[in-house]
């Protein structure tokens, strides 16, 4: 791509990108930041059709879409090691499409139908997805925290005690800024900073918990990392739309943490470009402060930077734009089609094995024959419980 | 999905008739020799499981370097190492979570609650997390840990230290409770638990610590879900687990010399709760009294009382009777909290009340 | 202490016949002819009570500037302020036990909670302290204080924000738990909440937010412990309360086709429990069927049906079916969700089964 | 007492006394700081003779004593007024004593008495004063911190919101190293920082919960103070072993907290001399440090400084010896002679009014007539319930 034209009309301010052309210089193969650029776009036209399906009463509950924080998920997932176990907050679809999961199985679970993720039985804000080390979203503020300290707990146990060798992996542990509040994350922090933990808790931070300002629910917003000081995490503070500096950032400090097991805490700040969740009037900021934010947004911000090294043109995004929406409107179709989880499915998923009325449990069929072991189950035969 | 009945209650599993006929059998078991005390037996549990399998841990407050508060875990730290068995600050409901994390990655964890009374603060990771996991990831993330530690009123320890939480928690599905009365069945039930792939609330009693009984030698497992009978009988059946399964063989002694002969069902697990084993009982006594420490309110007894009536609405010549703690917060004062939790006394009373011999 | 069981459940304040008929007649009440929902109600109530006394207050999550969550308080910020209209961060255990520290001092808070599925981080304050403080201070402290918000399964929110907490924390002695199913009851019962000496659990609906009801103009209050009868019958006695109350009449439509003639009763509050209202109509029915949306086991539908075994035990004709939520998490798909609640299609199959008309 | 002599023998090192003597003067007037003397030595007698009826068995439960770290209840009761609200955990008896309670309705408490506190229903862990505005000592590790935020949110309501004024009370709420790591408390600390509440967080810092140290449990307890800064408290380190610091440094804090309606942490040094409980035997530190420590005694300290002021003899100590050694006493008798709590009492207190089995509540006898009124009773007469 000799050449670069300035992209579509989308992007804002050609003029600037043009007074800057060539300037830059990418920090990774073009390749890998036009992967990524998808990936964002196929979060946010998800997350679109989530809404507008949502409207149309395809899905159910609550949902919560990550329209302007595609960034965060895009960059640490690609910091990441597959083997590097995530745990999310209930904001989960773009960490799950970013690490893997398919839109198929993503939007069949909103849906509710027996494809999905979890069988239709999680939702929104549970998405699961074991060959991709993704253990789950979590719907109480704040209760993943200490799992992700658990995860790291268990990589480090694995690899060093029943393995025998040094520590290999690192857990993303992400939050909301609202989450920061809750006592759970602060013991989370205390227990893995003093067990010297490989995790990182990543506290998306784009200011609001529902209507709340982060100013007006949490102490000492204007240096948040003092909470992670305050329990001997190492910290940072990215700029969450921005993947090349997520990425970069992110990188780093995961390989800091894998190399010397210890924890981190990051403020990674951004902004969320919708509502708390469907129905949320937004009364609580300015339509001012949202267009400020709306100029930062993270997809353009890359396509300039793609742009600006020459490695990107219309035809480059109209492509990536084709091929996201096509697999998007494909995901619906999957999902219409899928059958709605039946009734046989109440009962199993409560336990392991079966017994009484409970037939057990199996995994959901989006896994196909393509899963990793469950180490859960019972190396025990039928010892004890026969 | 609208099961029938019968089968909620009964439990493929419970068909199974145990083939080893000691753990039906009284309280001190012919042919173990060996006496040792309850802590002891819950020792060797989780040392001989943390011995098989290294995926086993075990982690609370104090359960390593001063060997348990209890002394439960006693020797255990030297044995195992510092990696395995674990000193957590006071976050119950960080460690709990913790743990938690590590078994949906495969791990075995053994949690202590020093007391579950402390668990409270750890209600949502062990009742929105453990027992859910399995299911809102539509089977592939399971949950197998087990929480262990003291339960019921200790000895004056008052309000907030005294909680039977089988009177909270076995309202939840997804999780196995087990709530033995021996040192026997404390060690057998407590593998069961550990080998077990869910989530097992393993409840323990303080004044049953230091109780000695007959263990057997060898490794054994004891089934959930089998309840024991621990003293046949022809007059009335006589329901409970834990600790009050020792006032019932006081009071049916008691009651043996009026001419009420009382058997006396050991239900070992509340979830799963053995009904046929009950149900036969009350079908040969007709009279039934369920003996819960817990408060009676939507309690383990509540439900018990309300199944034997539906399983036994011809065969019942009495309402079952119930005896619980009162329904109070618990006291302090020696003499209120001997009042106050179920005891000799007022198991004696219901017995009689229920046979019409009072 | 041994009370007399029927003390016990019948209670010197359940003795007072109300003298306002009103609220003993079905669910949309004569002479209002003010028609608003729910939510209105409750905040009316709120409202009414803060301006009656300055020393009650509102907090929670998004309670103020949002007017909360779900448009309970709308308006309260701009007409109380900020000082008695307080948004709190996201930490249920922290605020839910700063109100109980101010209650000990003589405010008397109102504790929103966004959903009672998210109390259980608060589980030990609201556990542990508020109801107990008046006990084991002797007597010298006491926690005048209301906890509120939505309870049960709110349309496909899934497991971890589906609870049903009566099922849990109905155990616990010590607090007055309500479950209105009406906009009237909604409002009268929660002034009553509010003026009570001791705490309350107040456990609304969000799927019952958007009812509209005839609600009265004036001030008016309902005492705790009075059922109402929604629908006088003969053939069988439904008991319930909540959101299934409404099920329950839905329910009697279509079995009266069916010549079974049921008679609703909605207990309103579950503790104290109108036993005498209850007793009295199965007396004349001979059959009982409890439904209740929590689980079944140990749950106040146990409770209940074990109580009516008691105390009708020589006039019932079948046992007392329960009709609960599946024993099993919450599902999230719709399908699953509505099979798994307790619906009218489960209604209609308990009461022909207890009516031995199955 | 203008000739000084050495105190008694149980004061260690003398010559130590010697050499200073008269070098420093007492920062209060020497009555007062007789009466913390007086105070100390009578708290350290009451717990003397508690572990003793422990072993006796006249004391049942958990007994935690509070030999060692007297100065701080003396010290920070003697900073606040009468109408600032205490919240405990449950190594209460100094505190209790300190702040006025009777060492007779405090141990008839112990001995489950219905003259006790709380009729004999609370026990060790639960002290409740309510003229003296103690709100009780609490149980469970941590929850004892929210509960101190709403005493401050309380009487700053009440001052501002309903009597129109300016907040005039600061609450202090005491907590063990250990109940750092309780969630609850970092959220009790986020609110106080942000509704600027009136309250101190006292850490009592004796290094220990049961047997863990600090830096086994704690992340960054060097800079123990991290866990308040991170939530914009003001924070303190203070000498928990010398009363007249302890008196110094909390006034002056106190002070402001009460004019500024701020929220403070105080990481209180101290060391407790005797185990956790009745039954610890120690293990986990080394009769040295132990040594260590306990050439530090609070009492002695002051008596050394006593002394030093010329203010002190050995015929006022043995006076103060002799009265605290009556004054106990005598509590035994009286807890020996009071009513073991009769069954009646157990339906009682559970609800306000009577209703059904519960006869009500009704305030305890070592009131007597003089109890400030009980503001959570309703003032609605009797609509409603009736
Ligand atoms: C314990 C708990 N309390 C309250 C809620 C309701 N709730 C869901 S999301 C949310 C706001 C969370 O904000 P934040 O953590 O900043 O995440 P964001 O929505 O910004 O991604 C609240 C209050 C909950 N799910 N869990
Ligand atoms: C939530 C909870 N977990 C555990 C306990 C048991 N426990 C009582 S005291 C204590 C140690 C507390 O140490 P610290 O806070 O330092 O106070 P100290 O005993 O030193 O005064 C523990 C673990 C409890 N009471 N509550
Ligand atoms: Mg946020
Ligand atoms: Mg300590």
């Amino acid at each position: 791509m000799k050449d670069p034209t300035v992209p579509m009309s989308h992007v804002a301010t050609p003029a600037v990108h043009a007074a800057s052309a060539g300037a830059s210089t990418l920090p990774v193969p073009p390749a890998t930041a036009l992967h990524w650029l998808r990936q964002m776009h196929l979060i946010r036209e998800f997350e679109v059709r989530c809404m507008q399906s949502y409207q149309e009463k395809k899905i159910g509950g609550f949902c919560h879409v990550y329209i302007g924080q595609e960034a965060i998920a895009v960059g640490c997932v690609a910091a990441l090691r597959p083997e590097d176990p995530i745990v999310l907050a209930y904001r989960d679809h773009g960490h799950a499409l970013a690490r893997g999961m398919t839109a198929n199985a993503c939007m069949a679970e909103m849906f509710g139908r027996v494809d999905g993720c979890a069988k239709g039985k999680g939702g929104s804000m549970h998405m699961f997805d074991r060959p991709n080390n993704l253990f789950g979203g979590h719907g109480i503020v704040g209760a993943q925290t200490p799992l992700g300290a658990g995860l790291a707990f268990g990589t480090k146990y694995e690899d060093e005690v029943i393995n025998g060798g040094k520590n290999s992996r690192v857990t993303l542990s992400f939050l909301g800024d609202g989450a920061v509040n809750q006592g759970a994350f602060s013991e989370a922090m205390n227990l893995s900073g003093l067990f010297d933990l490989p995790v990182i808790f990543i506290v998306e931070n784009n200011g609001y918990s529902m209507g709340t300002s982060i100013q007006r629910g949490t102490t000492m917003s204007h240096d948040l990392c003092i909470k992670g000081r305050a329990h001997g995490l190492r910290e940072a503070t990215i700029d969450g739309m921005d993947v090349l500096s997520v990425y970069r950032d992110m990188k780093e400090l995961a390989d800091w943490c894998r190399e010397h097991s210890r924890a981190a805490f990051v403020n990674m700040t951004c902004y969320r470009f919708k509502g708390h969740s469907m129905s949320d009037p937004r009364k609580y900021r300015t339509r001012e402060e949202e267009a400020t934010h709306e100029s930062n947004d993270p997809i353009i911000n890359l396509e300039r930077a793609l742009w600006q090294a020459g490695v990107f043109d219309d035809a480059i995004l109209a492509s990536i734009l084709k091929s996201v929406r096509e697999e998007v409107k494909e995901s619906i179709a999957f999902a219409s089609a899928s059958e709605v989880t039946p009734d046989r499915e109440l009962y199993t998923d409560v336990f392991v094995e079966p017994w009484g009325p409970y037939p057990g449990s199996s995994l959901p069929a989006f896994l196909g024959g393509a899963t990793n072991a469950c180490t859960f189950r019972s190396t025990n035969g039928k010892e004890g419980l026969v | 999905m609208h099961l029938p009945f019968d089968e909620w209650e009964r439990g493929a599993r419970l068909t199974a008739i145990m083939s080893n006929p000691m753990f039906r059998e009284p309280l001190s078991i012919a042919g173990a020799h060996r006496e040792i005390e309850f802590r002891d037996a819950v020792r060797e549990a989780m040392s001989e499981e943390m011995r098989r399998d290294k995926r086993v841990y075990l982690l609370g407050e104090e359960v390593a370097q001063y060997d348990g508060a209890y002394k439960v875990s006693k020797g255990m730290l030297a044995e195992f190492g510092a990696a395995r068995v674990i000193d957590t600050p006071i976050s119950e409901s960080g460690f709990a979570g913790m743990a938690i994390g590590s078994a949906m990655l495969g791990l075995r964890p053994i949690v202590e609650f020093m007391s579950w009374s402390f668990s409270l603060v750890a209600a949502d990771p062990i009742l929105n997390n453990a027992p859910k996991m399995l299911y809102m990831s539509g089977g592939q993330f399971g949950c197998p840990i087990v929480f262990r530690g003291n339960d019921g009123a200790g000895g004056q320890l008052a309000s907030t230290h005294s909680w039977s939480v089988e009177g909270l928690f076995s309202n939840v599905p997804g999780v196995k409770i087990v709530i033995p009365s021996t040192p026997a069945d404390a060690k057998g039930l407590l593998k069961t638990a550990i080998r077990d792939d869910d989530p097992v609330f393993f409840l323990e009693s303080e004044r049953l610590l230091s109780m000695k009984g007959h263990v057997p030698e060898g490794e054994y497992l004891i089934p959930f879900g089998h309840a024991a009978i621990r003293r046949v009988g022809k007059d009335c059946t006589l329901c409970s687990w834990g600790r009050p399964v020792h006032f019932c063989m006081e009071a049916a002694e008691i009651l043996a010399k009026e001419g009420i002969d009382c058997e006396v069902i050991d239900l070992r697990t509340i979830r799963p709760l053995d009904l046929p084993t009950v149900v036969a009982s009350v079908r040969k006594t007709n009279v039934a009294v369920v003996v819960d420490q817990s408060w009676s309110f939507a309690s383990p007894g509540s439900e018990l009382a309300a199944q034997i009536h539906k399983h036994c609405f011809d065969e019942l010549d009495n309402f079952v009777h119930r005896v619980h703690s009162d329904d109070v917060p618990t006291p302090y004062a020696a003499g209120l909290e001997q009042e106050y939790l179920p005891n000799v006394r007022k198991i004696c009373e219901a017995v009689r009340s229920a046979t019409y011999r009072a």
